[in-house]
């Protein structure tokens, strides 16, 4: 046991806060650390800027510009894009279907998709989630029958995140309904300017319309676009999905964001005395940086014992703990901000500062995290029947 | 002691609800509603207006209707069941229970009969950028010319700010904090208007040597005024609390009952199931709090109101939260949507917590006065 | 709606109140109020005290020695008990067995156990629960089979609270093997001196022998001590854990504890200063004074709603918040016991202030609070069920 | 940085768990033991000596085995599995660690070897009924006449007091704190023992002039030395804790797996399992925190250790609330017994919790803490 990083992962560290700090242009740093929405050019760039250094995909297979890390250097590299105000690559692109690609799908479709998701020229979306399933993914409905070379496409996903920018979409379809629910899935790309898709923006409580309902109705799908073997497709989600919990206890920007939180505090009293000499405000940030403390921690736990690739069980507590620290500072942010949390659309003349402004939007719209991707529950359950063998 | 409410109060009850479930019997008429300026409904408030709901704190020698408290619950309960955008705490409650309790009889027999019968709509303008809490004004000033006042500095957020036929304005005069009345067109002062995230409506308000009619007695302190009625609005934002998470708790509630996974109701999974009845204990406490802070209100005992005020307010901001935020989760994704009505009772619920003092602030206040009883009585 | 008492209940109160802190003997009160445990002649002079005056059963029919009062006044003694450091009288006797007898009982048994029942010459005990039932309560096996004018009883009872002063016991049992579970059970009164009938104590977490188990071996019991009708007893049962959740929030005690708690925080911080000016401390007493008084004004508020004698619904959520607002004070005397919490065995020679001794011994005996009684959960389940409707 | 044990490491967790394993196999072995004084078991201990665990700490020039915190951590988790009752963290960690880094060359070669061969059984005398936690002592002074010194006043509750071969006093000397060794059967000295909840002993120890060595250089202040000392002794009882947390764990996750009710077994209702996996959540969080202080404590920077001995011990500090409640309350009844095993783990997590320093006085210290740095970085 030691607690210093080797040399070599102290140069790796400094490399990357160097390129974090310095090769993401300005602009799309700061937008991310006001806790503002970024727009697709500034995603789009980013991940460009990333890629062009070779460090966008490091996960997916060396010969597809991947990269040779230890799970720590993978780790040291999230955090630091993070801690730098960094919107990590695209997930969709980058920890989603790239790697399902990667691992099973044909050269021809490696070739065809991979370098252009890996530089996002493609910009993904993701097809799982379907408004009747919720939880239950697998009992989706949305069909895909094979007429010829193609595949008929009919029926609705919903949750698409930013998929009104989306070129392409990968999605489970139900490829054969007479089977049990997970056996009759396939993994389908489809081109989301294909004729008979639409994209329906929904507003979410925050005012904001990061996701989307896609409509496929009649959709012709050229069957070359099925990833792997037909009706294999739940297997591979089941691998996505696994990939997806990996590294995904958003720690370093939590970090970043009670330090913000912190710093602001400081001028956030009565006629701008600091809101730490309150005896209750300093103990709940402390209670957070150390309840911080402790998850990335484990995060690193959890990272020296994933040499395999697979996800060590652990990273449910990630998740879980995670978002509820993500939730809790977001929460943080509103009480500092008080009466002025109610300013969020407040303009440039405003007395309010801007971080106070954006606290409860984004209070609200991190309601989401402990839903999406796998809810809490799901991670409890997960814990409960996978670690601690309980099952009902 | 007795919490029930006699037959007026119930027919009163029956009848707001009746208009504004009419008003915003579904999420989507609130949301067409919150979408345009001022945010809410001049139809539905003059509907309000024409039930007497607009009068029942104030005087009837004032223009009001003479009733009291419970009456004012009674309606505010009724406004958070359906979260109505419509501004009845902060215009009656707030603006006219500091017009009614600060101003000279002239000014009473002006304000407060056109505010209940809905052609004039107050709102007070007190919060301060870095103020936060309390009863106290800085940024803004007020100086004396003769026997003329202006009025100087930033007032933000005010709620309902830029609609307001009249501001009712707190300033620094001398280290005091006075009550002024602003007319809206009065000379050097800006009104920017912007949304809040509750759907909801708040201004910038800049005075600029901006003329400005004392409010009661010119120049004296009005603090202790300022803090009895804001006690009074908090108890009633209590009220609006409990109709919102009541409701929240229903639909959540059926959501379980109705909504299947796995091929199964929700409701079978006790895990669930287990959090609402928790929810439902949150809201049984804080119903409990909040009434009887009402009745000490009706008591009328000025310390005693600060206190219940405050124990109320902290009550209500943890149960806001727990309930707000339970909600959502129980309800998954579609919980998050804006075409859903419960993220918007989650939203309103964060917005009254964060408004006239959250639990934290209310919890510091209260710690002052620990050690003024040995247990803690209800009953005087 | 008002806050006021009306003038008779302010009169009613000031006598209980009187009553309570001159009548009932200075050693009991004091023994109550320092949490220590009270002897057995200290609970039965208590509850002959109140009974002398008439105000030992008042939820009695009025022929047996109960009381005309509203809801209210009897929310009023009860409170004001408490507060005074009275024991409530014997729980087994006044709550349980005695509405049971009174209601469901021939007058014969009537006349036989009821006024020595009042006057606690007869020690009741409780045996409901079994070692392999737990909150399934109706899952009992202890049998009682009919042999002549007698009922031969085999089994065992578990969790049998202050069962070694017990006289006698009374208990469910099963008569009959063949029906569902809930309809074989009958209530039987059992002399504890009978040959077969033995009672072991369990040593409890905290040190102390409060529960036992009860063992029958061939006991035999008169056919003339069954209450009501035989097979009927989960009837008398439900009707019995009714009244057991009313006025079932120990406020007043939880009051008193607090208020004591507040007082020893005065002079419990280094070097005799107060605790209290710690504000994590002062906050931590602000919370549990507003979560009592919130809890009172609901007991105030189902008092009113249930003047027809059922129980209101709501009396789960008295019992759920008030276990834990229970052990949320014994929890906060141990915070403020500190590093004197340890010593729990102290004698009269030690430097450390008795009610810190006394701390961790309360803490540990209530976790008991959130599961005798129908545990928490169980309330969960009433809540969710019966009146949000929510059945799994 | 690296979380994994070497093979020796490993070696010696194996050794410990199977020696501790024999002795209190049964919950009943531990009830034996700890009812009749000193309320542990001295061949246990002899056998920890034979293992040489008692010396791991140590030097090997003062009569140690020269390993460090990780393998103290090793052992004082085994103590927690099986909440063994010998002190080993109050004698070894904490008494031991006070002569180790005060103590002349000669005080720790005649103290540490006997220690470590397990002959010698001191015990820290620091806590007074009115001091609560921190390193300076009050309520006993010292008094030096020519080169002699005499202390005076109470020391209680001192753990293992009555036992102890040797007491390590701190005493005040002129506003500095300074430490003193006390024979047990120096004159003056009274000690009266009587049992603790978790199953110990501490005593009331009163010295009337009673004589006493100086700890090192005499009568110099000696609080960064115990801060560091008790800091150790932090971070190990936040191991033997895991132990603790762990088993507790451990044991009600196979008793929802086997108790039945209501005819299924007690897994098959979710609120109960969603807590047990939220106990997990606990349990890894605070592993992670006390783990990485072990490494903190390795890495020997003073001002960082006490900082990482306070972050370790808050987070333990909820942990074990947390695990030790909801272990008993899933278990119902029977966790409530003596008779069966989980009510003492749960005894033992607050006793730990209540030695040292609780989490709200950590909590306190960590604020003071909070403006030194912008983020919290684990790493040096």
């Amino acid at each position: 046991m030691k607690l210093q990083l080797s040399d070599e992962d102290v140069a790796f560290r400094d490399e990357m806060r160097t390129f974090f700090t310095t090769q993401i242009p300005q602009d799309i740093r700061d937008t991310v650390t006001a806790r503002r929405e970024l727009s697709k050019d500034q995603i789009v760039r980013s991940m460009q800027a990333m890629n062009a250094a070779g460090i966008a995909v490091p996960n997916w297979p060396v010969e597809w510009g991947g990269k040779d890390w230890t799970p720590l250097q993978r780790h040291i590299w999230h955090e630091e894009m993070q801690l730098a105000g960094v919107m990590p690559p695209l997930a969709f692109n980058a920890s989603m279907v790239g790697p399902v690609i990667a691992a099973f799908g044909s050269q021809e479709i490696k070739e065809r998709f991979l370098p252009k998701t890996a530089n996002l020229d493609i910009w993904w979306s993701q097809g799982f989630s379907e408004p009747d399933a919720g939880s239950d993914l697998a009992s989706l409905r949305t069909t895909a029958v094979r007429e010829g070379d193609e595949y008929v496409v009919n029926g609705q996903k919903t949750w698409t995140t930013l998929g009104q920018y989306g070129d392409w979409i990968f999605t489970l379809v139900r490829t054969d309904p007479n089977v049990k629910k997970q056996a009759g899935i396939s993994f389908l790309l489809i081109d989301m300017t294909s004729p008979g898709l639409t994209v329906r923006p929904i507003e979410l409580i925050d005012g904001g319309h990061e996701v989307n309902e896609v409509f496929f109705d009649n959709v012709r799908v050229p069957a070359e676009n099925l990833v792997g073997e037909e009706n294999k497709g739940w297997d591979y989600a089941k691998f996505l999905l696994g990939n997806e919990r990996v590294g995904v206890a958003p720690v370093g920007s939590t970090k970043r964001t009670l330090a913000q939180a912190k710093e602001y505090a400081k001028t956030a009293g009565p006629g701008g005395t600091s809101l730490l000499d309150d005896p209750l405000v300093a103990a709940q940030i402390v209670e957070l940086e150390n309840d911080l403390l402790a998850l990335e921690l484990t995060a690193l736990r959890v990272v020296a014992n994933s040499a395999d690739g697979k996800p060590h069980p652990a990273s449910s507590v990630l998740k879980l703990q995670g978002t509820v620290l993500q939730q809790a500072v977001t929460e943080l942010w509103v009480d500092l901000a008080g009466p002025n949390a109610l300013a969020t659309g407040a303009g440039d003349g405003s007395d309010v500062p801007d971080l106070a402004r954006t606290a409860t939007t984004n209070y609200l719209n991190y309601r989401k995290a402990s839903i999406y991707g796998g809810s809490n529950e799901v991670q409890r359950q997960i814990i409960a029947g996978t670690i601690l063998g309980l099952r009902g | 002691m007795d919490f029930t409410l006699d037959s007026e109060q119930t027919a009163l009850r029956d009848a707001v609800r009746g208009l504004l479930g009419k008003a915003y019997g579904s999420s989507e008429d609130r949301r067409t509603v919150t979408k345009t300026d001022p945010g809410w409904d001049e139809k539905t408030w003059q509907r309000l207006a024409e039930m007497g709901a607009l009068g029942l704190p104030f005087a009837e020698e004032d223009g009001g209707f003479g009733a009291g408290p419970v009456e004012v619950s009674i309606v505010a309960e009724e406004i958070g069941r359906v979260i109505a955008p419509e501004p009845y705490v902060e215009a009656v409650v707030l603006a006219g229970g500091l017009v009614a309790a600060a101003g000279t009889a002239e000014q009473r027999a002006e304000i407060i009969g056109a505010l209940a019968e809905g052609t004039l709509v107050p709102a007070f303008a007190h919060t301060e950028a870095q103020g936060r809490y309390g009863q106290r004004a800085y940024a803004v000033t007020a100086t004396k010319d003769g026997d003329a006042w202006t009025l100087s500095g930033v007032k933000e957020p005010v709620l309902g700010g830029a609609r307001a036929d009249l501001l009712v304005v707190s300033a620094d005069v001398d280290g005091a904090t006075a009550l002024f009345l602003v007319q809206p067109d009065a000379s050097g002062l800006t009104r920017t208007s912007y949304t809040t995230f509750d759907g909801g409506r708040a201004a910038h308000a800049a005075f600029d040597s901006t003329p400005a009619t004392p409010l009661g007695e010119p120049g004296a302190d009005q603090s202790a005024v300022i803090a009895q009625v804001v006690a009074a609005a908090q108890i009633a934002y209590g009220h609006e609390s409990l109709g919102a998470m009541a409701f929240a708790l229903e639909t959540t509630t059926e959501y379980l009952k109705s909504r299947k996974q796995f091929g199964v109701p929700l409701m079978t999974f006790q895990a669930l199931t287990f959090r609402a009845a928790d929810m439902y204990v949150s809201l049984e406490l804080a119903r409990s709090t909040v009434t009887w802070a009402t009745l000490v209100l009706l008591d009328a005992d000025a310390d005693a109101t600060l206190e219940a005020a405050s124990r109320a307010k902290l009550q209500v901001s943890k149960a806001g939260r727990h309930i707000g935020q339970e909600a959502i989760q129980l309800h998954g994704g579609i919980g998050m949507t804006a075409e859903y009505s419960v993220g918007h009772y989650t939203s309103r619920l964060t917005a009254i917590d964060h408004a006239l003092g959250d639990g934290r602030y209310h919890l510091s206040a209260l710690s002052e006065t620990l050690d003024d009883h040995e247990v803690l009585e209800p009953l005087p």
